[in-house]
């Protein structure tokens, strides 16, 4: 049973003063934390290592500017840290963080992982609202009532992911009533607790598993059903992928911002993917018209095919639309019944290689049979 | 491949220990882990120093090497020699120079170590990113084509074909000789005819290693040093539009001069009267012995108008005077009893011997007048009136007749060759030399060479002194069974990320840059290319770099030397 | 490259005015639906409604069937045509003839992509079509049908409204400009249910006489009503440049704006001009180990992940700000909804004007990157020789 | 021709361009010079005309590959004594002057100067400033290795037999006191002569004042003052050290009294004014011309850009008077008389044929024209070829031009020999 500690101040500043203590002290080099950029409400992901830059980290922000897993990965690209380094992410940003340290594209040691029970985070197009303080209230308190904030990402409101796991210390945010006058930090690693006795608090036996983060979770699982059936049109397959895509613009925003997508270059981005003029006249012929520029379906469909089986449903594609496809939606759609399939859980186990990489040899039988 | 970095410091005698505190860098540089090994020599150019070098570079098995000493303009090669004679491949060496940039700047002996170490780390870092470029080795063919069958032409022709040397030698028109080939056969500095311009010709048609074509233009020229390919099309009215393909290991340009419309400025009045003529229907007058007006009667008086377009172009053209001087010559030794008047701006007779020549035309009773422009030329009777300006006064001469010399102009088609070989011009408009002092009929392109008036305006004997330079150049650099060594730092584009766009193209200063259509991406020939890096530097996407110089490398050396 | 004073001087050309009782989309429709049976071209360039969608897209279209989802002014610019255009037509030579109808600024950028070798213009008719303007993408994926009703309104009145994308409401090149960019013109602004065609080159021409029409009706209605109409608008570009330029003054007035920026490059996916196959900022060409990081860290306070946002806009900006077209893509495509595409276009103005260069204008003016000329910018750097220039010229 | 070896007289930019076209060439090149450095008059200025190109920056590579070619074999502090035979088959014989320094020890670290006990004038800085008995003409000169004038070595002229200073001082034994003359025998195929030229000596025109007034300058003078490596290190004043305000240039001295014009001085004297208007803008300068000759197709421009910043005049007559100091030049212009008071005076003085140009004709057997260069053929067909079939004469040594006109009848001598070969 992992160690608790209760701290008695409002889970941000509590939190904020915790990361501060680790710096001041020394025991940590720098964290990576959400921080205010201006007055107007732009946050960013940033590595702070001096105490006075600390002043405007935001540690529990409810926004999501990147996908924190992404940022770790290109700060331990070539190797693991020297220095201890914190890091606050979210359940899916460390689910993500770990998928991409299975592809040798991150290091996490000497990294000190700190996440939460996490209440979802707001739709990225709020950032910079003029009443972004009141709907940032607004959504503290759902989540003290473990609530789904109807402000949140569409993906945030069907998450059931929003336990963390690997992290070394965990932050009881869902469901604490008090939660802007106590808070408890859970210390679950070996590595988490030589920093416990920093947490200036009383230790208390609890378990981060209570009724209503039980409950919070039903009210997700239930959202997904219903979100799931809605992109489910009454002409399955293609046919509505094709509606669902119509809008596509080509920007490949999506693939940008997903932590998954870790390629230097899309392979839909490269030459190999360029239109040949030349087909230019049978594709008439047979169609009589062509949507230009073409290959935006097969653009997702091939990208399904290269991550799907990874996504950890973070919805950052989805809040890059500009125009708007549900893409998380259909993503960790397909993503969770594939991962059913190969009955892999990204995120889950770093030891654990991704299906890709493994071969069992009863996998798929049922295919063999037909 | 596991990098062996062996670090040398050279102390250059007193040089640098005055300066640099040699065993602080080496000692500090010996707990870096990137290197193998740290040592100090007191002199590594010398023989003793070298032998020292290769013998470590032997014994440590080492694949990269730095020497932290002087400039690489004084011995960047030396140590390279002495790297590739112990094994190494060249080009994984990089010298430090702690001499010129640290020791002799610095006064201060703490800030001039440090200065040197950070110099040394950067180095050392840029070295681990060398790639072990390859030298090569071309075939050259050693022929010459050479455009434009003037005097300098054929100088260059002559002087160039030999028994195992052919020479293609390609005119516009369809007689030889150009301009000089207009010319009267009177020379300066002697009286009586010669036959520079007509025997030279023979020779030419006589060499059994010169191939002639008259009547013929390039149409194209493709290639570099050693291996240019030319096609040639014919204008005769039989084989119109036939096309020859040769190829040549360099390419002689000498395409000539043409002269300044007189009819630009009408104050000349050229055109107006008969008895106005130019220089060069002057000289048809000396060749044809009849120097007369056109009522038949021979001129009383004749003025000599120099300079004329020297203000419109925005030069001198350097020769008129002296042919001037000859006409007046001509005209006393001929018409003893003719006035001759020379109106000029500045006698420019920059020969040892040309000075004399005036002295002599003086006392033959050649009148010299200074002016500063020509107002106005106009018939008055059956004289002509010359009216012009010195120092702000206006003043006239009537003569019978007035010979006007016409500035040297580029010949028309210089343009045009300018693009089909890409080869630059000057503000005026003719072909520019490589270096206007060091380099005078070299270019750009390495292989393509000019000589005489296609460079700007000069005289005979220059031109022709110029054509023997072209061949000194080829026969210096084309030696049958000799191989041509292209420069191995060069730009590449990875194809993948090329998009086409050519702006590279445009900013080549060699044309070492082309399109290639099908696979819709620019490629570099690395036999052209010097390595300069515009190309680099013009591209948006990043596609191109520069071997020896990569974005990975300078940059990994500029961080060091920051931090 | 003067041009850029002249744009809009009256030309004395003359049109073809067809009146058009179907409503203007229909009349428009009907001229390529003609063209395309007569084979004057091969297929068209348009946009479309996507069947049973809210959404609009590019369609290459050769079938008549497809007429239906055809629509000259869409209220939103899905994708940048210029951008369509390069898409099909710069891997390879085109072997079909293609008319293409598009907004100005699309057009713009399709010289400009034609200049940069992006585009095949050789059997390509680009056609112009005075421009009302477009909806922001966004607005009208929330709401289709209000958004797509208010455009309608809007457009018929030809107003500015505050409603418009902001790169359409301050556009002062909306309509045919004095240069070789488009071979026909489309005239919308003139006479109601009234449309101009107006060549703008022989191509344009050979293709009137083709459709068996007459170009002898005078164009003054359509001149007066434009001219009126770009003044209006040039008025309100001045007053953004203006505004702009003043809140930008100082640089963190400038970087402020892209605070907010994640990084997801859209805007850079969005540009026509961005034609690379794989961003210099996306290349990765350098990567750090983490004590790299943490000793830039150290240097500033804190380090903002995902590395080199400034510097990428910065980049890009110097990259392509002076073929920008400012048609707002950029900005349409910001999921944070930064002003980028009017940063741009501000940028664009001062930078373009310095070389006296207006993108898009003529076919033949070269980008001023790739042409050199000696005496330019020698204020910079050599002004001595500068003054003996001036005074030279002066004589 | 069978002989593959050249003899190249001269180590200006002439004789080294004609050395390194041959040697390229894979022939062998004996290149003899008289001075103890290579590089001739032209490393001798700070800039060149019109271009403002720093002319030691732009020889210094051209020197480099000299010195370390392979095919090229340097005789310094040496002249040719004798020839004897023809085209093909010319016997040489060359007196090579001891260096007293090894340039092989030697690093010119410099050590030697300041112990070195003598000090005298440095006339390759026109006397300008001081040299040890131990020297290198001037910083940055080629080869990097000092020599020691035996005269006035106290050690060599046995003033003071047992002086070592510079010997103590030298970090690598370079320094060889035992070393002797040698005579140094050759059989090559052709000749090249280029021995250049000197400046006529103005003080044999008294009217000029040169020599008795000290702001009184001659070209040569001029360009040691304003070179980086010169006597002041650049630094632009007058003799007493004082700021140059206003300036005279006075063109073609010398052309009446030698009869011909050396066609270079007009531009190099633009360059001097250019040169002082960039180092001290307010300064007035004022050429004093006969004829302006200005040929080529890039100096037009480079008057016509300094027209308006400097006073031309053409002057009849002139002279320069000076009273305790002060100068004064005064000149008619057509008829009228007029004078200006400049704090210095410029004289540029025609070329004249280099001082061993008598002697050395003499000894390769070929002639001297009126005005003493050595005469060429004919100056229509073949300006570079000497009346002796196999010795060429290029550069200023065959008469007064500037430096791309030199280079080029270097290449082309190089192209004869080379064509000759074939």
């Amino acid at each position: 049973m992992a160690k608790a500690v209760k701290i008695k101040k409002n889970v941000e500043e509590g939190l904020f003063d915790f990361l501060k203590s680790l710096l001041e002290t020394e025991k940590i080099k720098g964290v990576f934390t959400l921080k205010k950029m201006d007055d107007n409400g732009a946050v960013s992901y940033s590595l702070i290592t001096s105490p006075d830059e600390f002043k405007k980290a935001v540690p529990l922000y409810p926004f999501m500017p990147v996908n924190a897993g992404k940022a770790l990965s290109s700060f331990t690209l070539l190797g693991k840290t020297e220095e201890p380094i914190a890091a606050v992410l979210r359940p899916c940003e460390l689910r993500a963080f770990v998928e991409l340290i299975k592809r040798a594209q991150g290091d996490v040691e000497n990294i000190l992982i700190i996440s939460l029970s996490c209440g979802g985070v707001l739709s990225l197009n709020l950032m910079g609202d003029k009443d972004q303080e009141s709907t940032v209230s607004k959504y503290w308190e759902s989540v003290k009532k473990a609530e789904i904030s109807p402000d949140t990402r569409e993906t945030c409101q069907f998450c059931e992911n929003f336990l963390p796991i690997n992290a070394d210390i965990t932050v009881a945010a869902v469901g604490n009533k008090d939660l802007d006058k106590e808070f408890t930090l859970f210390f679950n690693t070996p590595k988490g607790e030589e920093f416990s006795k920093e947490a200036s608090g009383s230790s208390v036996s609890e378990e981060i598993e209570t009724k209503e983060i039980n409950d919070f979770k039903k009210k997700r699982e239930e959202l997904k059903e219903k979100f799931f059936k809605e992109t489910q049109s009454e002409d399955t397959g293609l046919k509505s992928l094709v509606n669902i895509f119509a809008p596509c613009l080509g920007c490949h925003g999506c693939s940008h911002v997903c932590p998954i997508c870790y390629c230097t270059l899309c392979e839909f981005d490269s030459k190999t993917h360029n239109y040949p003029t030349s087909s230019l006249g049978s594709d008439l012929m047979v169609k009589g018209g062509l949507k230009v520029p073409s290959g935006n379906l097969l653009f997702h469909l091939g990208r399904m095919t290269h991550m799907a089986v990874s996504c950890v449903s973070c919805g950052m594609c989805s809040d890059v639309c500009p125009v708007n496809i549900p893409v998380a939606t259909i993503f960790s759609k397909v993503g969770s019944s594939l991962q059913k399939e190969f009955d892999y859980f990204p995120g889950k186990d770093i030891e654990e290689p991704a299906p890709q990489g493994t071969y069992k040899e009863d996998e798929f039988t049922k295919i063999g049979e037909q | 491949m596991n990098k062996n970095i062996g670090v040398y410091v050279c102390e250059c005698g007193p040089n640098i220990p005055e300066r640099i505190d040699i065993d602080k860098v080496v000692k500090e540089l010996s707990s870096l882990n990137e290197v193998k090994t740290v040592k100090k020599h007191s002199l590594l150019c010398s023989n003793d120093g070298k032998k020292f070098l290769k013998e470590e570079i032997e014994k440590e098995e080492l694949s990269h090497v730095v020497v932290a000493a002087c400039s690489p303009k004084d011995h960047e090669n030396t140590f390279m020699k002495v790297c590739e004679e112990a094994g190494m491949n060249p080009y994984l060496f990089q010298l430090v120079n702690i001499r010129e940039q640290c020791a002799w700047m610095i006064p201060d002996k703490e800030e001039a170590t440090s200065k040197a170490l950070k110099y040394i780390k950067a180095g050392i870092h840029r070295v681990m990113y060398h790639d072990p470029l390859e030298k090569k080795e071309l075939e050259i063919k050693v022929d010459v084509l050479v455009i434009g069958g003037g005097i300098s032409g054929i100088e260059a022709s002559l002087s160039l074909a030999g028994p195992n040397r052919k020479v293609h030698l390609v005119e516009k028109t369809d007689s030889l000789g150009g301009m000089a080939g207009k010319l009267s056969q009177i020379l300066p500095h002697q009286g009586s005819k010669i036959k520079l311009v007509k025997e030279k010709i023979e020779q030419a048609k006589n060499n059994e290693n010169i191939n002639i074509y008259t009547s013929s233009e390039v149409k194209e020229v493709r290639g570099f040093l050693g291996n240019f390919e030319a096609v040639i099309q014919s204008n005769q009215e039989n084989e119109e539009g036939k096309v020859e393909e040769i190829k040549a290991g360099a390419v002689v340009v000498a395409t000539g001069f043409d002269l300044y419309d007189l009819k630009e400025n009408p104050a000349y009045g050229y055109g107006e009267n008969e008895n106005i003529v130019s220089a060069l229907e002057f000289e048809d007058m000396i060749n044809s012995e009849k120097i007369e007006l056109k009522n038949g009667k021979k001129p009383k008086s004749v003025a000599l108008v120099h300079c004329a377009g020297r203000k419109e172009k925005g030069y001198c053209s350097k020769v008129c005077c002296l042919y001037n001087l000859k006409f007046a010559h001509y005209l006393k030794d001929n018409l003893p009893d003719v006035e001759v008047k020379e109106l000029y701006m500045d006698l420019c007779l920059p020969h040892k011997q040309d000075q004399s020549y005036f002295d002599q035309a003086k006392e033959k009773g050649v009148e010299f007048i200074r002016m500063d422009e020509i107002v106005k030329t106009k018939k008055s009777g059956d004289k002509i009136e010359v009216e012009y300006k010195n120092n702000d006064k206006t003043d006239k001469l009537s003569v019978d007749m007035v010979v006007i010399a016409p500035a040297m102009i580029p010949s028309k088609d210089t343009s045009e060759l300018a693009e089909l070989m890409n080869l630059p011009l000057d503000k005026s408009g003719f072909f520019k030399e490589l270096h206007e002092m060091l380099d005078p009929v070299a270019t750009p392109m390495e292989g393509v060479y000019i000589t005489g008036c296609a460079l700007g305006p000069r005289n005979i004997p220059e031109s022709m002194t110029q054509s023997h330079a072209t061949s000194g150049k080829i026969l210096s650099s084309l030696i049958p069974g000799r191989k041509v060594k292209p420069e191995v730092k060069v730009s590449e584009i990875k194809e993948d990320l090329c998009t086409g766009c050519q702006t590279c193209l445009s900013v080549c200063f060699y044309g070492a840059i082309s399109y290639d259509p099908f696979k819709g991406v620019s490629v570099v020939n690395e036999a052209i290319c010097r390595g300069c890096g515009s190309c680099v530097g013009s591209c948006p996407s990043g596609a191109i770099r520069s071997k020896h110089f990569t974005y990975y490398q300078l940059y990994q050396e500029v961080m060091e030397a920051l931090r | 490259m003067n041009n850029n004073q002249k744009e809009t001087k009256t030309n004395p050309k003359k049109g073809k005015i067809l009146p058009a009782e179907k409503g203007i989309r229909e009349e428009v429709l009907n001229i390529f639906k003609k063209a395309l049976a007569d084979n004057i071209f091969d297929a068209l360039l348009i946009p479309a409604k996507v069947p049973n969608t809210d959404a609009y897209s590019w369609i290459l279209l050769q079938d008549e069937s497809l007429f239906d989802i055809a629509d000259p002014l869409p209220p939103v610019m899905t994708v940048q045509g210029g951008r369509a255009l390069s898409s099909f037509s710069k891997n390879g030579e085109l072997d079909l003839k293609i008319a293409a109808l598009m907004k100005p600024c699309e057009i713009r950028a399709a010289v400009e992509l034609f200049k940069l070798h992006q585009i095949d213009l050789n059997l390509v008719t680009l056609i112009s079509i005075d421009c009302p303007g477009a909806m922001p993408l966004t607005d009208y994926m929330n709401d289709p049908k209000k958004i797509g009703e208010s455009f309608k309104k809007i457009s018929e009145k030809w107003e500015i409204s505050e409603s418009l994308r902001p790169a359409c409401q301050n556009c002062h090149r909306f309509s045919l400009m004095d240069g070789t960019a488009s071979d026909l013109h489309i005239g919308l602004v003139g006479e109601n249910n009234k449309v101009t065609l107006i060549p703008n080159s022989s191509i344009g021409n050979d293709l009137l006489e083709k459709l068996g029409f007459e170009p002898n009706d005078s164009l003054k209605e359509w001149e007066s009503k434009k001219e009126k109409l770009v003044k209006e608008k040039t008025k309100k570009r001045d007053a953004f440049l203006k505004e702009w330029q003043e809140k930008t003054k100082k640089t963190d007035g400038f970087f402020n704006e892209l605070n907010k920026c994640i990084n997801c490059h859209n805007c850079m996916n969005a540009c026509p001009i961005c034609y690379c196959q794989q961003c210099y900022f996306d290349s990765q060409t350098i990567n750090f180990k983490p004590e790299t990081y943490i000793q830039k860290t150290k240097e500033k306070g804190a380090l903002r992940f995902p590395l080199n946002t400034m510097l990428f806009h910065i980049g890009r900006m110097s990259h392509m700000v002076l073929s920008c077209v400012s048609c707002g893509a950029c900005e349409d495509a910001c999921p944070v909804s930064i002003p980028v595409g009017r940063l741009f276009s501000m940028v664009g103005d001062q930078t373009q004007k310095e070389f006296n260069y207006v993108p898009g204008l003529n076919r033949e003016d070269p980008l001023p990157l790739q042409d050199f000329k000696e005496d330019e910018f020698c204020e910079v750097e050599t002004p001595n020789e500068c003054e003996e220039k001036v005074t030279e010229e002066a004589k | 021709m069978k002989n593959q070896n050249v003899l190249v007289i001269g180590s200006g930019v002439a004789g080294m361009e004609a050395s390194l076209v041959l040697a390229d060439a894979g022939l062998k090149v004996h290149l003899v010079e008289k001075d103890s450095l290579i590089g001739g008059q032209t490393i001798k200025f700070e800039e060149v005309y019109p271009n403002m190109e720093c002319a030691t920056c732009m020889l210094a590579p051209k020197q480099q590959e000299v010195l370390q070619h392979d095919n090229i074999t340097l005789y310094l502090l040496s002249e040719v004594k004798k020839t004897e035979g023809s085209l093909g088959e010319f016997k040489v014989q060359i007196e090579k002057k001891a260096r007293y320094v090894s340039l092989i020890n030697c690093i010119g670290c410099g050590a030697c100067y300041d112990p070195c006990p003598v000090s005298l004038d440095n006339e390759f800085e026109e006397g300008m400033s001081q040299k040890k008995a131990i020297y290198v003409a001037c910083p940055g000169a080629l080869p990097n290795a000092p020599a020691i004038d035996p005269e006035n070595c106290v050690r060599l002229n046995g003033k003071k037999k047992d002086c070592n200073a510079c010997e103590e001082a030298c970090g690598f034994d370079a320094i060889d006191f035992t070393e002797k003359d040698e005579t140094v025998n050759l059989d090559v195929g052709a000749i090249i002569v280029a021995t250049g030229f000197d400046q006529f000596d103005v003080s044999s025109l008294p009217e000029f004042g040169y020599g008795k007034h000290p702001n009184v300058y001659t070209a040569m003078e001029f360009e040691r003052l304003y070179a980086q490596n010169g006597p002041t290190s650049g630094k632009l004043t007058l003799r007493e050290d004082k700021p140059i305000k206003s300036a005279g240039i006075i063109h073609c001295m010398g052309r009446e009294e030698k009869g011909y014009c050396s066609g270079v001085c007009c531009m190099y004297s633009m360059k001097f004014a250019h040169f002082i208007k960039d180092k001290a803008p307010e300064a007035k300068i004022h050429e004093f011309h006969t004829d302006l000759c200005i040929p080529g197709k890039s100096h037009q421009k480079f008057y016509d850009g300094l027209k308006n910043k400097i006073e031309f005049t053409r002057y009849e007559d002139i002279e320069v008077k000076g009273k305790n100091g002060n100068l004064e030049i005064s000149y008619t212009n057509n008829g009228k008389k007029n004078s200006i008071k400049p704090d210095m005076v410029i004289l540029s003085p025609a070329m004249v044929p280099s001082a061993g140009t008598e002697n050395l004709a003499k000894i390769l057997g070929i002639s001297q024209d009126s005005m003493g260069f050595f005469s060429t053929q004919d100056q229509n067909l073949s300006p570079i070829d000497s009346e002796k079939e196999g010795i060429f004469v290029i550069g200023c040594a065959e008469g007064p031009k500037d430096i791309p006109e030199s280079v080029s009848q270097a290449e082309a001598a190089a192209g004869r020999v080379l064509s000759f070969l074939q």
